[in-house]
């Protein structure tokens, strides 16, 4: 990403605006890849892809600084692109091997990486919003110009932990701004079993903070959302709330079976293919020969990036000394 | 007698309970309508309509309604998708349901249950492959089982629902699949009855969940070496059944105990501390406890296998308990 | 309290309201007691007293019916009182004696009487709320025409339980009041260093249910508006959330060494004090003389109850079988 | 070398914290304007103005808060008011803190603390009155500290400050008042190290928390009856100074420990079952385990004191252990 302005700008220039189009195309790409993966039998565990949902984390991430901090939850593979991970290890992390982000430790669903404020994917619903919160205070405190960002789902939103967050986060005017991605369901159960009224963003009015609702699909729409809800926090106005809309086109995670979602809403949301949408923006702009070889070389890195993850080694078993509850082995004398 | 999985079984429980009284009322995420995300209660939406319920992502909450909710005449099952999320409900077993079993002890019933899975090896990662079983063996009150066999999970499930207390049940997520006989009347498996899973002579291993399948396994090897093992699935992690275990030790002299959550102040020390006040005059030797390594469950397979026990573990303890 | 009619009425027959006021007096002689004897050293562990705010447990236990259960908080005397329980045996219980409601087992803060429908006071804030979130369920599923209404503060308002329970209330139509009592004070902290909003019923709209701020020191106030609450919640059209608002009169509890409440707030308050309040509607109704009389008799009543109290036994331990860890001794072979 | 109350020594050690490093942050409820329920924040509000802060009621956040913002450069020590609130933060402790510790071990650091107190004895109630050692003991990554004298609270809240790793502080309401001499000088006490409170040869009381107080009083009515007992306070309950048990088991060869949470499962079974693998040989007598009757609390006097251990439940433990 090109350096920003020294004043937050509500829109991406057009650079940005492909660099976020690669990332989104790098994110659909790794999925890809670790769909076939999986069909080949070669990955461990469930994993949640996040097809047709990539400009929301991806949109969100490309409006923050580097030394903001996000957190994610067990869908965060266009969170980890665009805070700037390297595919090659985001895959070998995924692939349980040595050289992934953290060794073989996390897999699939904590994936963190602290030098990029990529702080973590969690997969409990729910702790990332705390989580971003806590380290807004941290911000705050020690007086430090950064924020914190948390995304997370519509099933999240109705965790206890969302609204003591959002109702600390208002009261103490922290820097961080709620991500609210909502993809209509919360595992194999339909938004509409889940939460008692249809529009989350009005949440935010309890809290007395912003809230909007936009476009999840749209990566320019995401990118600005986020830009003014982190400029107002960077300014010590506190936290806002974006419910961005989108759908989740794969099942739950690897594990799904399927079969609950209808082919109506399907087809409607294909054809709203955030890819699809910002391509024809920057095509219009850029031209297609431009577009497409950022697409192909994209596509290309990812695969290199798969095969050489394959190759890699996995870890070693080494105990972790600050765990053990024995003193004498830990501390010695 | 039916081939059933160990799922099938559990799903056979809750039809059986559910039919037989319309007070059985069963809620959690994912439940009805996909069946569970481990097809524990496929079909059960369909059968029973409003009294299976896909609930939103509140765990704590929907304890705290179990707990609530049983005392004022339902009988709720609520399944907490994975024994990790089980923190989210300690509120709501130690300071609501053991409280008001007692406060309010004569006045009240708390017929509910809490079905869970927990364990690991299927690299599931630190957040979702835990057995958390100490957290709720250890609040008064409450009575906690952990099926091995499709048998006993039809079983124990069966009496849990009976039961007038609240009881947890610990199933595991690498058993769901297993296949075995059950009889095709299979009642309600009392509640705090170990089971000599393998008759043996020369050490006792005793251990609960699937870890007595590792046990077993265990057992198996060591007999090649001549030795043989007891195998005691103790079924009830609370109440304890004190007495099975003080038999076989006293038989035996030797004991290993397995629990797959965490050793330390974990349930395996329970099971030592408990030898060590019951039997201690028949013991050989030290008793040697066998858990998951004290630190959080890697992801990558070769970190994982590394870290949960498996028979050769039980197998070098028994070794060196009887060295 | 006189039967009902059969269709729900909104607001309370003059018999009715004289009731109320009675249990209002009760309440505050009770807690009189109480603190005559915390000064006399003769209580343990901490009470808390609802001086100034009798009206909104009373009128709100006023309003439902015997069937109907109530859950309160650690400050719900007013609650126990309005719920039909005696005197005599709440201060049995708050004094550790054998003829307590709960044989001493309990103490202050967890008094329960199933049979009163009265389902416990609760030292864990917020616990409360989906205490009787459950019992409401209960009554669904079952098919009981019973609701459940929860008594809670402010501060319980800002846990993540309550935006829990309301969410799942609202999505499944629950017969349930939610009564939130806003005293001003959780503990010794103001309201506006615990909540990011003024007023808290405003967060009904982020569960679409109906939200109402109310003047919780009028007794007929109270009773109107959870009388029409119930009434929704007895027809199936679930949930609602009603603000008291209110005042703490005394400290946080016994413990507490105050200091912080303003003179100007608590004079303020005192002059709305809800007992002052009601006795003036009542004695332009009935006269002087037949309200004072009910005064009078309503201090004898709780004046005979503590010396009868004190004079009780403290309970023998009996062990508690079911909480036994070992089967050979519960359990029998 | 100051007579101080234990409140007030924590107050010191708080105090010296936040002089020393800007980035201690202090936050609960009613710490602030009113100094904490328990008076240990006295003053720190006014010495160190937003540090120091009063939140909302929302223990499950501010905990998952304390994780996440020590891992981005604060050091947060967070009052949870009662041990019985614990169950609402352990998610952040054994889902979060104990993950993170692990997974990203190497690139981040988790200095945070969290302050709470247990214990019965005060007619608190079912929910204001338990020691729940276990739950935080079990947990991987965590360390816990219970200091008994003053300059150990000093000493052992110092420590936790210092460390990078995070650790729970388990005081006691019973000890808040009492009063002796701490040092001017008093530093950071060692996490991991016991303290033999008192020497003795015929019998071992390994303790924590107040009931190093009641096992005193023990040792005090043993020696009427000419029986020299050693007490051992544990001071750290994780990582546990097992060296120290086992000198001390070597040399009485008969042991009782003693922990105020309940027994099933709880932190005295780890203890007894650390002697089991540790000291087997060198003991004449089954450990006697000494804690809470497993079952809820009660209110009244006559009851509570009949469900928490003192020093008579100690002495007649240890007789039994030299019977
Ligand atoms: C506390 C907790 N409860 C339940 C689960 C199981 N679970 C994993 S993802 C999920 C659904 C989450 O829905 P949402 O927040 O909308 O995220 P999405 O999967 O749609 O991205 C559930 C219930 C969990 N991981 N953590
Ligand atoms: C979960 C929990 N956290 C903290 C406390 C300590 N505490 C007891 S009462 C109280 C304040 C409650 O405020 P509010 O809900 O407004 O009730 P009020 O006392 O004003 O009636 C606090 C913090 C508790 N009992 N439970
Ligand atoms: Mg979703
Ligand atoms: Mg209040």
């Amino acid at each position: 990403m090109t350096p920003k302005p020294a004043l937050p700008h509500n829109s991406p220039s057009i650079d940005e605006h492909l660099e976020m189009h690669r990332r989104m195309v790098v994110t659909r790409e790794l999925e890809r890849q670790l769909g076939a993966l999986h069909k080949a039998g070669v990955t461990r565990g469930p994993i949640h892809r996040c097809d047709g949902q990539e400009a929301v984390g991806v949109g969100a991430t490309g409006a923050l600084e580097d030394r903001d901090c996000v957190t994610t939850t067990h869908r965060g593979h266009a969170v980890y692109i665009g805070k700037g991970l390297a595919p090659r290890r985001i895959l070998a992390e995924i692939l349980g091997r040595e050289t992934g982000y953290n060794g073989g430790r996390a897999g699939h669903m904590l994936i963190g990486s602290p030098v990029h404020g990529m702080m973590g994917g969690n997969a409990i619903v729910g702790a990332s919003i705390p989580a971003a919160t806590g380290m807004a205070l941290s911000a705050q405190v020690l007086g430090e110009d950064r924020i914190a960002l948390a995304t997370f789902g519509d099933g999240a939103a109705q965790t206890g932990i969302c609204h003591e967050s959002m109702n600390i986060a208002a009261l103490w005017k922290l820097p961080v701004v709620f991500l609210l991605e909502h993809n209509e369901y919360g595992l194999t159960a339909h938004a509409s079993t889940q939460s008692s009224v249809a529009d989350l963003y009005i949440r935010a009015a309890g809290h007395g903070m912003p809230g909007e609702q936009i476009d999840g699909n749209d990566v320019v729409a995401v990118f600005q959302a986020v830009a003014r809800a982190a400029a107002r926090a960077r300014r010590g106005d506190g936290p806002s709330l974006i419910e961005a809309r989108t759908y989740r086109m794969e099942g739950f995670s690897t594990s799904d079976v399927g079969g609950y979602q209808s082919d109506e809403d399907l087809a409607r949301w294909r054809a709203r293919d955030p890819i699809t949408l910002s391509r024809a923006v920057l095509v219009e702009a850029l031209g297609e020969d431009r577009v497409m070889d950022v697409e192909r070389a994209a596509a290309e890195t990812v695969a290199a990036a798969a095969e050489a993850a394959q190759a890699d080694p996995p870890p070693h078993f080494v105990p972790h000394a600050p765990s053990d509850p024995r003193a004498f082995a830990t501390e010695g004398r | 007698m039916a081939i059933m999985r160990y799922a099938e079984a559990l799903n056979a429980a809750l039809r059986e309970a559910m039919t037989a009284d319309p007070s059985v009322f069963l809620f959690g995420e994912d439940v009805a309508d996909y069946g569970g995300v481990f097809k524990v209660s496929r079909g059960l939406r369909e059968a029973f309509g409003d009294r299976v319920r896909d609930t939103p992502i509140s765990e704590q909450t929907l304890a705290a309604m179990a707990v609530s909710a049983s005392m004022t005449g339902l009988r709720p099952v609520l399944e907490i998708m994975y024994a990790d999320f089980m923190p989210l409900t300690l509120d709501a077993l130690v300071n609501q349901a053991s409280v008001y079993g007692y406060v309010w002890g004569d006045e009240i019933t708390l017929p509910f249950v809490i079905r869970t899975q927990g364990g690991g090896g299927l690299g599931t990662g630190a957040q979702h492959a835990k057995s958390l079983d100490s957290f709720v063996a250890h609040i008064p009150g409450l009575k906690v089982v952990a099926p091995v066999t499709p048998a006993d999970a039809k079983g124990l499930l069966l009496a849990a629902i009976q039961d007038p207390h609240p009881v947890i049940v610990l199933e595991h997520k690498r058993l769901y699949n297993t296949r075995a006989e059950v009889p095709d009347d299979q009642g309600p498996v009392p509640l705090g009855r170990a089971r000599v899973a393998r008759d043996g002579s020369d050490v006792s291993l005793i251990a609960t969940s699937r870890m007595v399948v590792e046990a077993e396994a265990a057992a198996d090897r060591l007999a090649e070496s001549g030795i043989s093992a007891e195998v005691l699935d103790l079924r009830t992690l609370r109440p304890l059944d004190v007495e099975a275990i003080v038999r076989s030790v006293a038989k035996t002299r030797h004991a290993v105990v397995i629990n797959e959550d965490w050793g330390f102040c974990g349930y395996a020390a329970e099971l030592s501390a408990t030898i060590m006040e019951h039997a201690f005059d028949d013991l050989d030797a030290p008793v040697e406890r066998v858990a998951t390594r004290d630190m959080p469950i890697p992801f990558a397979e070769s970190l994982e296998t590394a870290v949960i026990p498996d028979a050769d573990v039980i197998t070098a303890a028994a070794l060196r308990a009887l060295a």
